[in-house]
C-alpha cells in the first residue's frame, strides 16, 4: 500500500504516543501531522488516551482560556507534547527565536511560544521537525528557546524523549545528554543522516529500518482521523486526505 | 504517582467514570485530604451522607474556605481528623454546634485560615507552583500559628516589605454536586469558578449531579463556557436532590427551616444522634 | 417621622458611604444592615456607588468564583468595606475567631473569613457592631483575626475608618493608633459609650449628636431599598420594613 | 491613582460608557501600555484600526500571550514603541513581515518572553501581589536577557531548588471585541478566560462589541458564567464585524484570503502603505 510523506510521519509519531506511559497528549497550533498521530493513537488505542488540540474547539475540551495548557501541564496531566524548532542541537536545545547573536539577529522567527515552560513540565516530549539538515540541527543553538537539560538543582520533570525528521527517528538519553539513532526510514540511509547532522549522535552497531505504516493504520488513518482533523486543519486534510471541510463552529449565544 | 500512573488509573473510557453514589463514596480512602466547597456553592450532601454511611474515618477537610453543613455533620460523625478553613458556620442559621464544640475539646485538629490564603494555596496546585505570595495578614495571629506559612523579604528587592508565601495545598479529592452534568463527564459549573480551581488543583474529582445528560455541554459555546471538562472528573454520579437541605442554584432553594432544625438538634450529643440515626439507616438513592 | 433601630443603622452607614472617595462598597456575608446601607447610598448619590453584595445573585456581578472579592480588593477596585468582631480594641484590633488562649479557646466562633486580607488592601474599612458592650470592646482582644495597625515597613493601603455601634460613631486615626468618638446616637450618652467600653479613646469637648435619618431618606429607604433588599435577605427586609419576599434565582440551563 | 480616583473617573451610570468606536480610541493615549489578545482570541480589529487612523504613538503592545495581525499592522503604521510577546505571527498565514523587520532593525524594542509567563505576570497583578513564581523556564536565554525576572533559591527552604519568580505586568489598557454585550456594560467572552485576567490585571479596559443587547447578560445563570461584569469595563462600542478579517467564534470564520493578501503585500514598504492607505482613509464605522 503506498502512503504520502505525511501519512508515514503520522505513523511513526503514532507509533511514539502508542506507549501506557502515555495517558494524555497535547498538541500545540498549526501541527496538522503531530494532531493527526494522536487522535490516530487514541483511535488505536480504544480511546483510552487522551488528546487536546489547542488549534480551534473540536480536540479542545479546555475552558479556562489560554493558561489552562500550560496550568494542566504544571499540574501533571500532561504526558506527552511535540516541539520543534528553526534549530535544534546535539544537546536536545530548541531554538524557535531566531538565528544570529541574540539580539541582534539575522534572521528572526515568531518566538519561542510555551516552549521554555512545557520542556520542563511535560514527561515526554516529542521533536518534531521533518526538515534535517544542517541547517537545523547544528552544534549548538544561536539562541536557547528552552533547554533540552538541567542541572540536578533543577526541579524538572519533564524534557526530550525522541526527535523524528523526515530521515529518521532518533531517542535522547538525558542522563549522557545524548541522541542516539533508533531507525533510518525506508529509502534513507544511515549516512544521510550523518552527512545531514550538524552534531554528534550515538549510532548502534545496527539501525533498524523504521516500520512503514501497516495498511490497518493507513485504512485507520484516511477513514477515522482525515474528517476528524479536518474539523481543525481543513487545508491540511484537503492536501494529504483529499477531504474537504465539514465542520463550523458551534454557534454562538 | 506520576501523571502517567495517575491517567492509566483514571482516564478510563467516559462511560466507566459514570458510577452510583456508594461506588463514588468508595473511592475515597479512610485519611483523604478532602475539598469541600462552600455553603453557597454546589456543596455535594448526598454524598457526604454516603461517607457517613460507610463510616469513612480520619478524613482531612479543607473547606473552599468556608464549612457549613456537610463539615459540622461529617464532624459530628466522627470522619473527620483535621480541618482547614477560614470559617465555619450554618451561615444564616448560627453556629456549626459540632465544629464549635470540637474546637473546643480539640478532639478535631483545626488549622485556621484566612479565605485568599486557601483560594491561593489551590491556585498555586493549580498552576503547579509551590507556593504563592499573598498581600495582607502579617501581624494576624492566624499567621503568627501558621508555621507551614512563610514571611520573606520581598524577594524582588524593591523595596516591597515583607510578604506572605503559602504553600501550595494538593487536595486529594475534590468533591461537588452540579445541577448538571453529561454522559461523556464534562459538567456544569456555571459561575462557582472555585470549583474549577479545586478540581484544578486536586489529584481527582469526584462529583454528583441533579441530571446528566446526553448532550456534551462543550458542543455549544454558551454551555462550554461555565464546564468544568471531564478531564479533571474521575467519577461521577447521578443523584437527585444530591446538595439538600442546602440550595442549588437554579433548581432548589436552602431549606432553612430543615437547619434550624439542625442547629437545634446538633447542639447535643443526643440529638445529634437522633439527626444521624435515619442517614445511616437509609439507603442511598437508586441510580437511574 | 419615627423609626426603627435598624434603619437608623442604615441611616449611619449611608452617610458614611456617601462620600466621594468611595467608589465601589462591598458587603460581605450574612451582612443586612450594610447591605441595606450600600443600596440606599448608592441611590441616594445617583447611581454613582458601585454596589457588590456577596451574598447571594442579587447585586452581586462577580462571575470568577469565591476568589474574586479578594482578587478584586486587591486590585485595589474596592474603596469600602465592613468588618465586625466578637472582640474589638482599642488598636482597631478585631477578633472573629474566639475568647480565650488560643487554641486553648473558651468561646469558638466561625472564624476569620477574609478579614486578615481585606483590612489590608481595602483603604475605608467601617467597622459595625451593633452590640456596644465591654464583652466587646476590649482593652486587647484574645486573638487578632486581623491587626488594626501595621509597622511602617509592611505594604498596607487599607485599614478602619470608622466604628458604629448602637451608641455611637466613632472614627479612627492610624497615625496616633486610636479611635475618637464623633458623634452619639440620639437618646444615648457620651458617659454610656466610656462605661460601656474597655479601651481608651479620644472625647472631644464637644460631643455632637448622631444625625436622625431625614424623612427623605427613610422614604428612599422603605420604598426603594425594601424590595431591593429582600433579594438577598427575606427574613430582615419581612422584619424590618414588612416586605414578603419576591425574587427567585434565575433559571439554570 | 488611588482606587478611589479611578471609580470617580471612570465609574460613572452605565449608559454613559457606551461611546463609538473614535470616542473609545481616543481613550487610548500615546505610550499606553496596551494588552492585546492573541489571534484566537476575540482581536479589535476595528479599534485597531481606530489607533492607526488617529496615529497614536508610542504604544507599549503586551500581548497575551501571542501577537498576530493586529500587533503586526500596529507595528508597520508606526504606532507601536516596545513589544512584550511569547511570540508574534500570522499563524497559518506564516510570519508577521512587519515585526519581523521591526525585530531585525530595531526599530521597535523587542521583549521575548515565554506564554505562561505572561499569563502569570498578569494573574500577579489579577492578585495585587508583586510577583508570581513559574516553574521551568530556567536555563532559557529568555531569561538570561530578562532582568525583570529573578531566580531565587526556593524561599520555603524545603530542597525545591531554585524557581523563577516574574514581575506583577499592569497594563494600563486591555482591549477586546466580543460577539455580544448588554446595555449595562456587561460582556460576553465565554471560554476565552484570557480576556478576564486581562481586563482584571489591567486598569481600564474597553471592548467593543457585535452587537450590544437589552437583555442584562447577568441576569441568566448560563451567560453569567461566560461573562465579563461592567465592573472592569470602563468603555463599550458597538461595531458590526469588529475583528476582521480575523475570525469571531460563532459570527464568522478568519478570512484567510485576506490575510494572506496582507501576508504579500506587508512584505514590502510600498505593499504595506498600500494596504494601510484605505484604513487610513475610512470612516471610522458609524455607531447604530
Amino acid at each position: 500500500m503506498t502512503y504520502k510523506p505525511q501519512e508515514f510521519l503520522i505513523s511513526v509519531l503514532t507509533n511514539l504516543l502508542n506507549q501506557p506511559h502515555i495517558g494524555h497528549v497535547a498538541v500545540g497550533a498549526a501541527s496538522p501531522i503531530p494532531g493527526a498521530a494522536a487522535l490516530l493513537a487514541q483511535k488505536r488505542g480504544g480511546d483510552r488516551l487522551a488528546v487536546t488540540i489547542i488549534h480551534g474547539n473540536a480536540h479542545n475540551a479546555f475552558t479556562d482560556g489560554g493558561r489552562e495548557l500550560f496550568d494542566c501541564a504544571g499540574q501533571g496531566r500532561i504526558d506527552a507534547f511535540f516541539l520543534g524548532g528553526v534549530q535544534i542541537d546535539g544537546q536536545a536545545n530548541i531554538n524557535l527565536l531566531g538565528t544570529g547573536n541574540y539580539p541582534s539577529l539575522e534572521r528572526r522567527f515568531a518566538g519561542s511560544f510555551g516552549s521554555a515552560y512545557m520542556y520542563f513540565v511535560v514527561p515526554n516530549v516529542i521533536l518534531f521537525r521533518p526538515e534535517h539538515s544542517r541547517r537545523v540541527f547544528v552544534e549548538k543553538v544561536d539562541f536557547i528557546s528552552a533547554p533540552g537539560l538541567s542541572g540536578p538543582d533543577v526541579q524538572r520533570r519533564g524534557g526530550p524523549k525522541a526527535l523524528v525528521t523526515e530521515l529518521c527517528l532518533m531517542s535522547f538519553d538525558a542522563v549522557v545528554g545524548k541522541f542516539r539513532l533508533e531507525s533510518v526510514h525506508p529509502g534513507h540511509s544511515v549516512e544521510e543522516v550523518l552527512d545531514n547532522t550538524g552534531f554528534a549522535f550515538d549510532v548502534p552497531e545496527q539501525v533498524p529500518q523504521t516500520a512503514a505504516p501497516s495498511e490497518a493504520l493507513l485504512r485507520d488513518l484516511r477513514s477515522l482521523i482525515g474528517p476528524e482533523i479536518a474539523k481543525t486543519y481543513p487545508e491540511f486534510a484537503a492536501q494529504v486526505f483529499a477531504i474537504s471541510a465539514p465542520a463550523k463552529g458551534p454557534e454562538i449565544i | 504517582m506520576t501523571a502517567a500512573d495517575q491517567w492509566f488509573a483514571d482516564v478510563l473510557p467516559m462511560p466507566a467514570k459514570i458510577r452510583n453514589l456508594p461506588e463514588l463514596a468508595d473511592l475515597i480512602p479512610d485519611g483523604a485530604l478532602l475539598a469541600v466547597p462552600p455553603e453557597y456553592s454546589f456543596v455535594p450532601m448526598a454524598l457526604v451522607h454516603q461517607l457517613i454511611r460507610r463510616r469513612a474515618r480520619r478524613l482531612r477537610l479543607l473547606c473552599v474556605p468556608l464549612g457549613g453543613l456537610a463539615v459540622d455533620l461529617l464532624i459530628g460523625a466522627g470522619c473527620v481528623a483535621e480541618i482547614e478553613a477560614a470559617a465555619v458556620s450554618l451561615g444564616e442559621n448560627g453556629p456549626a454546634p459540632q465544629f464549635t464544640r470540637a474546637a473546643l475539646t480539640g478532639r478535631v485538629k483545626i488549622v485556621d485560615s484566612t479565605c485568599p490564603a486557601i483560594h491561593t494555596a489551590l491556585q498555586a496546585s493549580e498552576k503547579g507552583v509551590p507556593f504563592m505570595p499573598l498581600g495582607g495578614i502579617i501581624g494576624s495571629d492566624i499567621e503568627a500559628h501558621r508555621s507551614d506559612w512563610r514571611i520573606v523579604d520581598d524577594p524582588l528587592q524593591q523595596g516591597n516589605g515583607p510578604i506572605i508565601l503559602i504553600p501550595a495545598i494538593q487536595p486529594e479529592f475534590a468533591i461537588f454536586h452540579s445541577p448538571l452534568a453529561d454522559k461523556n463527564g464534562n459538567v456544569w459549573v456555571g459561575r462557582r469558578r472555585e470549583l474549577v480551581t479545586m478540581a484544578h488543583a486536586a489529584k481527582r474529582t469526584l462529583v454528583t449531579a441533579e441530571r446528566i445528560c446526553d448532550e456534551d455541554l462543550l458542543d455549544n459555546e454558551q454551555t462550554a463556557a461555565g464546564t468544568l471538562p471531564a478531564l479533571y472528573v474521575s467519577g461521577l454520579a447521578e443523584v437527585k436532590n444530591g446538595a439538600k437541605p442546602l440550595g442549588l442554584t437554579g433548581c432548589y432553594e436552602r431549606d432553612s427551616a430543615a437547619i434550624t432544625v439542625y442547629a437545634h438538634q446538633a447542639s447535643t450529643d443526643a440529638g445529634f444522634a437522633d439527626y444521624l440515626a435515619p442517614i445511616l439507616a437509609a439507603s442511598p438513592p437508586a441510580s437511574p
